[in-house]
């Protein structure tokens, strides 16, 4: 009979009197605070809280990142709150709790639910996707339009569909500003750290191995400067904190984009920026659409994978956190609205096209 | 003012389960060298610790040239001028013997004016003639590692010397030196004396206390006996007081019956791990019933014998047969099995492990066959009745029984735990080095006794000792080893001391 | 007299309790855990919380204590056996450390061993499609086999070469992680997961999802195996000839070899017993705990035995209590972090609390000893 | 080529510096397996003290690189008190504490930072973030073929840090200090004798062993990622310890093994980039310095000796 109440109670952001809806957030290990993909979710729920103060959350981190360990802590705490939201493909599992508790929500982000049986969507799983290919083709794009050396890069961590993803898109984007503006950039490839995705095709790119290795990302990082690229995708996680630092020990005019979220205060380096602009998945909104669905009643559960249509990929364009030129702005700006009314579909791991052949690429 | 430079009055020290001195009162008087005798385990060290700073005394108190002190570090003894040459050396065996004796009082340069440093140059200079002063002549740039004990124990009193101590302190000094040494060192320490300097002479041997000491005192089991005047006081007396009954020096022995072969080694041959040869070519044989001495200064491959016999040291040349079997490449627990008993030189580091039972520590040569263990399962009830007899059978004497932690029990005692061990096991052929180092006389009684009974059981006894008279008073035969190599082999009839003493030195060869 | 009254104080509460040298190997680790727990309620106390109801969620969290409420198919009995599973391999590396250390070796390389069987038994048994009766005892012996010999591997290169056990053990550390890493990304890799691909139910050690009277629960198989491991440690340590000759190794290994032991062999068997303990925990947690592995991640697991092993004075039985209550704060953080509201962190921060006093339990007993003596001296002037 | 030395140098020289203090520590006789620990908590401090000058002043954070390296060894040195006090004072068992200590390392900043990122910054982040350092090139010396990279894109650090080493040599080997504390690692009672307080000596050894450690962490943080977060605990420490058993617990030769795993770690990767696989396969370089090492000291492990003491608690009574 303690752990309830006092939980409320020690809970500053309660609400007084009627009960508010209880959220909790369960991340990897890295949890809410790191300043990228957990902590984008987090904030959804924050926004929501904040027009429905009633409602509380309560963060919760799951130490090891493995799968099992994941679920292990959601089982833990599900008792206890009406919604959980999952941010990281490490809860991919969850869906056996969700059957098990069928009057509990989950919001789950970056993963599937792993099938029961033969059911794969649930009534009470909202699981979403992003289309990571089109945030990529936007940092694609504005490499191409950026680069001075007409050379770019994008470093990945591991060769999982997701980076494969970012990967292709941003490939798909520096081929759409060569073909359209006429340009000559090179998406530059260095030799040792070709992917192989999880089908086991050669997917080239600058694939670091790992997505919490930051010696390795410097190396890397280093490799690529030393090669002349002056613009590079950095999508590779805590690897690629050491791209960052490479870029900022260069004394060159390099920059690097940022990628999930805006990580335009990453690249804080002296008195300038190394952030050139970052391609983003607006998640926060998401969580916060979702979790506004949930109060209304209008909560449907299913597995879905957001677009450019509903302004859930794009690139960071707010004044002050990005340094594109005028004319690059505008140029993505336009190829914004061929994506969104889907003219462009850039190439992702399996769908089908490739970044030479995609539809919008004319 | 009293009269005396050192007095402890109703000093008591207790350990767990022992009173290891028991309200014991002394005077030392300046410029006399004062001896403390008594059995293994009487309180001596312990007594000489509290002197020193080692150890608290848990009552009593201290008077130094007249004023109370309470001595709480080796360091404050230092600074009353009074110094302590411990048996077990406390030297640092990768310095050289200048870093070892001004450790802690470092002349110190500055380099530029700024930066300082240890001036080894001058310390070394300085006690080169420290050295030479007080006739210890050695080499100051020689590293510990490469001298031998007797140099060691100059460097030791030297670092007591160094820091101009006028109370010297020694505890057992001659339990590891040559007949030679040990008068060389008795010489050093009466000079020393007529130096003005105050002498604390802690040993068993009763002649060296008749030779140099002015005043001994008596201690048995904690408490003081008496305080005798060495000159008027007979030996025998001095040794009955101490053990309490009478003691025979001579042992007393039938002659030997050799019969058949029981060890042969052939020329033999041990390098040691530098690839020095330190046994060159040896041969001798030990008969069933013979007691064979091996007599020699420390450190000419005596000790490798033994070591390469009993299977701790590797053979490089040569064949040792036992009982006739080759057992030159035998495994240690083979040999064991075969019929070898040892009681090694180094008692703590190979005889012992300090941190085991006394009653495991008896068993540990026998721990795994019946009735100790039966189908590699041990038989702690056996460990324990056996440890029981043995402390009865051998006057074994520790604070708790078979339960005691060997590392605390006094270096005597130990030693007869591991002599008592190794007789235990009743091998045809029993190796004994250095069996009564650091023993009382009550006890080297005992072992003499014991080696002579297990030769007249028809035991071959390979006896190899530092002390020539303990060699002289027991060997049946005597084989005299001088760098590697055995100069002489002879019955111990047809030689004398003198003649042994001329081998051992190398001045005389067959 | 303050000083005077200070140290009777002392010697009421803390000599009468601890005094008996015969119950110190427990009443010692018990006053540890007692003086941790109250630093870290004054932690709690800093960070503005109740400690008491901190420490109230953890227990519940692990399911010693009731929960006002359970999720579905759930209830204390299988937060208990989730206590079990997580505890089991944690027994096992605590002995493996526990075997080495009495025979005066330092396996820090639990964490490797436990790897490299987790990772053979995975790929030769986990994947087979074996019958259960077949595979389950297969991925314990693959498990020690492995385990083992890398231990053995450990102990030979100490002896024949006298490289240091702890610098071998922490490059093996790193190459077992490299290596194991590459082959599960090349070969055994699940894109969804990203980790190695799931084994099969009939070759893991843990019965998952198990319906008893509507509840799901999850069997730890392995821990009674642990508890009988534990035991049979205990009784080779103790009461045999190789736990004799290991342990007097440890103690002295020139006075072993004089005693006719072979230093050599010992060594490299204590290392053999370690690794193949090591292995244990390796099957139990990779293919019991959990069912796959995490490429170029070595399990804190293998370190932190290090210290619980120590919390049980290195004692077979002790080592399991101390893993219980290891794992207590260890599982129960999440649900303590979920409702008290405070960082899963302070969890460790207690179990670091915790190791750390009771890595002083010598100098307590130290303490003790001598306020007993003390004591027994001031009774004897005033009488 | 060039990257071989110039990355070898910048992971080699931080490890060295580690493991000088663990040198000294094990040289005093108190074995340090805590360096892990402490070095990153030292570079906690440093990070934390650099973060919140530059937040009360409003100085760029990127100008205080020398005051973090001053506080991480302030840093490293406080929290290696811990060790000294368990193992000298409390006299526990110095492997154990030393891996509890890692425990609580590890578990202390990570809460710290999220908490005081929160608390003093109002930013929910994981780590702090710091300027990078600048690297320089001596211009002359580094168009030198091969050698020239030696003094190419040089970290200030490193300097530092053979300065450093320069004085700990002098220290230990020429003072009177440093004879004491060799002293007590190989026979404590002579020492003892000797009127030198044995306990002192060793806490000055650990004590010293934390502040070398915390700047060697500081120098990771800067050359890795210019950052601190939990990344910071990769299991250098316990490199730097082997580093300096395979180099005899003595500088010199432990400098020769840090340069060992500096250069095979970064040639590693150097070959990793050349053979054009897969980078699943950088995983099977990475091995690189750890079988090497494993290698050699097959043929140099023979006639290494440990200090004679070490790990062994000092007790007057014992001997
Ligand atoms: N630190 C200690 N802890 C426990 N017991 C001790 C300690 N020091 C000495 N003893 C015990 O006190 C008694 C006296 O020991 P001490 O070494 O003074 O004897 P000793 O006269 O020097 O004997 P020996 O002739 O064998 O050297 C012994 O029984 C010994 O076991
Ligand atoms: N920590 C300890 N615990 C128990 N007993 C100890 C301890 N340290 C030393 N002793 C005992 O204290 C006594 C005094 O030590 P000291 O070094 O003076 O011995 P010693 O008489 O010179 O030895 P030996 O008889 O070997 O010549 C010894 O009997 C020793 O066994
Ligand atoms: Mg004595
Ligand atoms: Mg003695």
């Amino acid at each position: 009979a303690c752990g309830n109440d006092s939980a409320n109670k020690n809970e500053a952001k309660s609400g007084k009197g009627e009960e508010g809806l209880k959220i909790a957030i369960v991340t990897s290990p890295s949890g809410v605070d790191d300043g990228s993909f957990n902590e984008d979710n987090y904030n959804g729920i924050l926004n929501f809280i904040k027009k429905h103060p009633t409602a509380t959350v309560k963060a919760v981190r799951e130490e090891t990142g493995d799968l099992a360990a994941a679920v292990q802590a959601v089982a833990d705490i599900v008792a206890d709150y009406d919604v959980i939201v999952t941010p990281g493909f490490q809860f991919a599992g969850i869906s056996s709790i969700a059957v098990e508790n069928p009057d509990k929500i989950f919001i789950l982000n970056d993963s599937e639910p792993a099938p029961v049986g033969d059911q794969k969507e649930f009534d009470n799983i909202y699981a979403m996707n992003f289309a990571e290919q089109e945030s990529g083709f936007f940092a694609g794009m504005a490499a191409a339009l950026e680069t001075k050396s007409n050379k770019v890069a994008v470093v990945n961590g591991i060769a999982y569909p997701s980076n494969v993803n970012y990967q292709f898109g941003f490939e798909s984007g520096v081929n759409y500003v060569n073909k359209v503006y006429g340009k000559d950039v090179k998406s530059v490839e260095l030799s040792g750290y070709a992917g192989t995705d999880v089908t086991g095709a050669n997917v080239g790119g600058n694939y670091a191995g790992s997505f919490a290795d930051e010696a390795t990302g410097k190396v890397i990082g280093n490799a690529l400067i030393k090669q002349g690229v002056d613009i590079i995708f950095v999508a590779a996680g805590g690897t690629g904190n050491g791209v960052f630092t490479a870029v900022k020990e260069a004394k060159g005019d390099v920059k690097v984009i940022g990628c999930d979220v805006d990580q335009y205060d990453d690249g804080v380096n002296g008195s300038k920026n190394i952030v050139l602009t970052s391609g983003v998945k607006f998640m926060s909104k998401n969580v916060e659409k979702v979790l506004n669905s949930v109060v209304d009643g209008s909560f449907k559960g299913g597995n879905v994978v957001l677009y450019a249509d509903t302004e859930s990929t794009g690139f960071i364009k707010e004044e002050g956190r990005h340094q594109l030129s005028e004319d690059t702005l505008s140029k993505m700006n336009e190829a914004y609205e061929l994506v969104k009314d889907g003219t462009i579909v850039p190439a992702s791991n399996f769908n089908g096209h490739t970044p030479d052949k995609f539809p919008g690429l004319k | 003012m009293s009269d005396y430079i050192v007095e402890m009055k109703h000093i008591t020290k207790r350990f767990p389960g022992i009173v290891a001195n028991d309200d014991v009162s002394l005077g030392i008087k300046k410029g006399e060298i004062f001896a403390l005798l008594g059995e293994n385990g009487a309180g001596k060290s312990t007594l000489m610790s509290i002197l020193s700073g080692m150890y608290e005394p848990d009552e009593g108190e201290i008077y130094i040239r007249g004023e109370k002190v309470q001595i709480s570090s080796p360091n404050h003894a230092a600074k009353l001028n009074i110094g302590m040459v411990h048996q077990h050396f406390k030297l640092v065996s990768d310095y050289t013997i200048t870093e070892n004796i001004t450790l802690g009082i470092e002349p110190i340069k500055k380099f530029a004016g700024l930066f300082p440093y240890v001036d080894i140059r001058n310390a070394n200079r300085k006690i080169e003639e420290l050295s030479k002063n007080f006739g210890l002549e050695v080499d100051p740039t020689k590293k510990i590692a490469d001298l031998t004990v007797s140099m060691q124990q100059r460097v030791e009193i030297l670092k007591v010397l160094y820091r101009e101590a006028e109370i010297l302190i020694f505890d057992e000094p001659t339990a590891v030196l040559t007949p030679q040494e040990i008068d060389f060192l008795l010489g050093i320490i009466e000079g020393l004396r007529n130096g003005g300097k105050t002498i604390i002479l802690i040993t068993h041997k009763l002649e060296e206390i008749k030779k140099v000491a002015d005043r001994c005192a008596v201690l048995n089991k904690g408490k003081l006996i008496d305080v005798l005047d060495v000159k008027k006081t007979p030996v025998n007396l001095m040794a009955q007081l101490m053990v309490g009954r009478e003691v025979n020096f001579e042992s007393e022995k039938v002659p030997a019956q050799f019969k058949e072969e029981v060890l042969k080694v052939e020329h033999l041959t041990v390098k040691n791990e530098d690839g020095f040869e330190v046994v060159k070519d040896v041969s001798f044989t030990i008969h069933s019933g013979e007691i064979f001495a091996i007599a020699g200064v420390a450190d000419n491959g005596q000790v490798e014998i033994a070591d390469t016999i009993a299977g701790l040291t590797k053979v490089s040349g040569g064949k040792i047969l036992l009982e006739g079997k080759d057992i030159t490449n035998e495994s240690i627990r083979n040999r064991t099995e075969t019929g070898i008993s040892y009681i090694p030189e180094d008692r703590q580091s190979f005889g012992l492990v300090l941190d085991f039972d006394l009653s495991t520590n008896l068993a540990l040569k026998q721990y795994y066959r019946e009735p100790f263990s039966s189908k590699g399962i041990l038989n702690k009830e056996e460990f324990e009745q056996f440890g029981s007899n043995m402390i009865d059978k051998y006057d074994i004497r520790s604070g708790q029984g078979i339960k005691t932690q060997v590392r605390s029990m006094s270096g005597g005692n130990q030693q007869k735990a591991i002599i008592a061990r190794e007789i235990e096991l009743q091998s045809p052929l029993m190796i004994f080095v250095q069996p009564t180092r650091g023993v009382d006389i009550g006890a080297i009684e005992n072992i003499h006794r014991m080696m002579i009974q297990e030769r007249d059981k028809g035991k071959a006894v390979l006896l190899i000792s530092l002390e020539l008279d303990e060699i002289m008073n027991v060997a049946d035969t005597i084989g005299v080893i001088y760098n590697g190599q055995l100069q002489k082999i002879a019955s111990s009839e047809s030689l004398t001391t003198n003649e042994v003493g001329e081998y051992m030195m190398g001045a005389k060869h067959e | 007299m303050s000083k005077d009254k200070k140290e009777k104080f002392f010697s009421y509460s803390l000599i009468r309790p601890l005094s008996n040298e015969k119950w110190q190997p427990i009443s010692i680790p018990l006053v540890s855990i007692l003086i941790s727990f109250i630093a870290a309620a004054v932690v709690i106390l800093l960070i503005g919380k109740n400690p008491i109801q901190a420490f109230y969620n953890l227990f519940q969290g692990a399911g010693i204590l009731p929960k006002p409420s359970y999720a579905g198919y759930k209830s204390m009995v299988t937060d208990f056996l989730s206590l079990l599973n997580a505890m089991t391999p944690l027994v096992f590396a605590s002995l493996a450390v526990a075997v080495a250390f009495k025979a005066g070796l330092f396996n820090i390389g639990v964490s490797g061993q436990m790897l490299v069987s987790g990772f053979l038994a995975t790929i030769i048994v986990g994947y087979s499609g074996l019958d259960a009766v077949i595979a389950k005892p297969l991925v314990l012996l693959v498990g020690m086999v492995a385990g083992g010999l890398i231990g053995g591997l450990v102990g030979w290169l100490k002896y024949k070469f006298n490289i240091n056990e702890v610098v071998t053990t922490i490059m093996l550390n790193y190459i077992a992680q490299y290596v194991i890493s590459f082959f599960i990304q090349m070969f055994y890799i699940d894109p969804v997961s990203r980790q190695s691909q799931y084994i099969s139910e009939a070759a893991r050690l843990t019965l998952v999802n198990v319906e008893i009277a509507n509840l799901k629960m999850d069997i730890p198989l392995g821990f009674i195996l642990a508890i009988i491991t534990a035991i049979l440690v205990k009784f080779v340590m103790d009461k045999t000839v190789v736990g004799f000759e290991m342990k007097a190794v440890g103690s002295n290994r020139n006075a072993a070899k004089y005693a006719g032991i072979n230093v050599g062999r010992n060594t490299v068997l204590a290392m053999v017993m370690s690794g193949g303990l090591a292995g244990l925990a390796g099957v139990t947690y990779y293919l019991g705990h959990f069912s796959s592995i995490q490429p170029k991640v070595l399990s804190s697991l293998g370190f932190d035995s290090i210290a619980v092993s120590l919390l049980g004075n290195s004692h077979p039985i002790g080592v399991i209590f101390s893993s219980f209550l290891v794992s207590i704060i260890d599982q129960g953080s999440t649900y303590m972090s979920s409702q008290a509201g405070i960082r899963q962190e302070i969890s460790s921060v207690i179990i670091g609390l915790i190791l750390l006093v009771s890595a002083c339990g010598e100098y307590l007993k130290f303490k003790v000893r001598r306020l007993k003596e003390k004591e027994v001296d001031r009774k004897e002037r005033e009488s | 080529m060039d990257t071989i030395i110039i990355d070898g140098l910048s992971f080699a020289l931080p490890l060295f510096i580690l493991a000088i203090g663990g040198i000294y520590s094990e040289k005093s006789g108190i074995i340090n397996l805590a360096l892990e620990g402490i070095q990153g908590f030292g570079a906690f401090v440093g990070a934390l003290s650099a973060v919140l000058i530059a937040n009360a002043s409003g100085m760029d954070v990127q100008n205080l690189f020398y005051v973090a390296l001053i506080f991480s060894m302030i840093g490293g040195m406080t929290f290696s008190i811990i060790h000294a006090v368990l193992c000298i004072k409390f006299k526990a068992n110095q492997v154990i504490s030393g891996v509890v200590i890692n425990i609580l390392a590890l578990a202390l900043t990570t809460f710290l930072t999220t908490q005081i990122n929160a608390l003093v910054f109002g930013a929910a982040s994981d780590k702090f973030r710091l300027g990078v350092s600048e690297r320089f090139t001596i211009e002359g010396l580094a168009n030198i073929p091969v050698i020239g990279a030696v003094f190419t894109n040089v970290y200030p650090f490193e300097v530092i840090i053979i300065v450093i080493a320069f004085f700990a040599w002098y220290l230990l080997y020429k003072t009177r200090f440093g004879m004491r504390l060799r002293a007590s690692g190989e026979n404590p009672h002579s020492v003892d004798a000797a009127g030198v307080n044995v306990l002192k000596i060793r806490f000055s050894a650990v004590l010293i062993s934390g502040l070398l450690s915390g700047l060697g962490g500081m120098c990771f943080a800067y050359s890795i990622s210019a950052n601190f977060s939990s990344n910071i605990y990769m299991g250098y420490g316990f490199l730097a310890i082997a580093a300096l058993i395979f180099g005899n617990w003595r500088i010199l030769p432990t400098l020769a093994a840090c340069l060992l795993f500096g250069f095979a770690k970064s040639g590693g990767a150097f070959i990793a980039q050349s053979m054009a696989l897969p980078s699943s396969f950088t995983d099977l370089f990475m091995i690189l310095p750890y079988v090497l090492t494993l290698l050699l000291l097959i043929f140099f492990s023979k006639s290494n000796r440990a200090p004679r003491a070490l790990g062994e608690i000092y007790d007057k009574g014992k001997r």
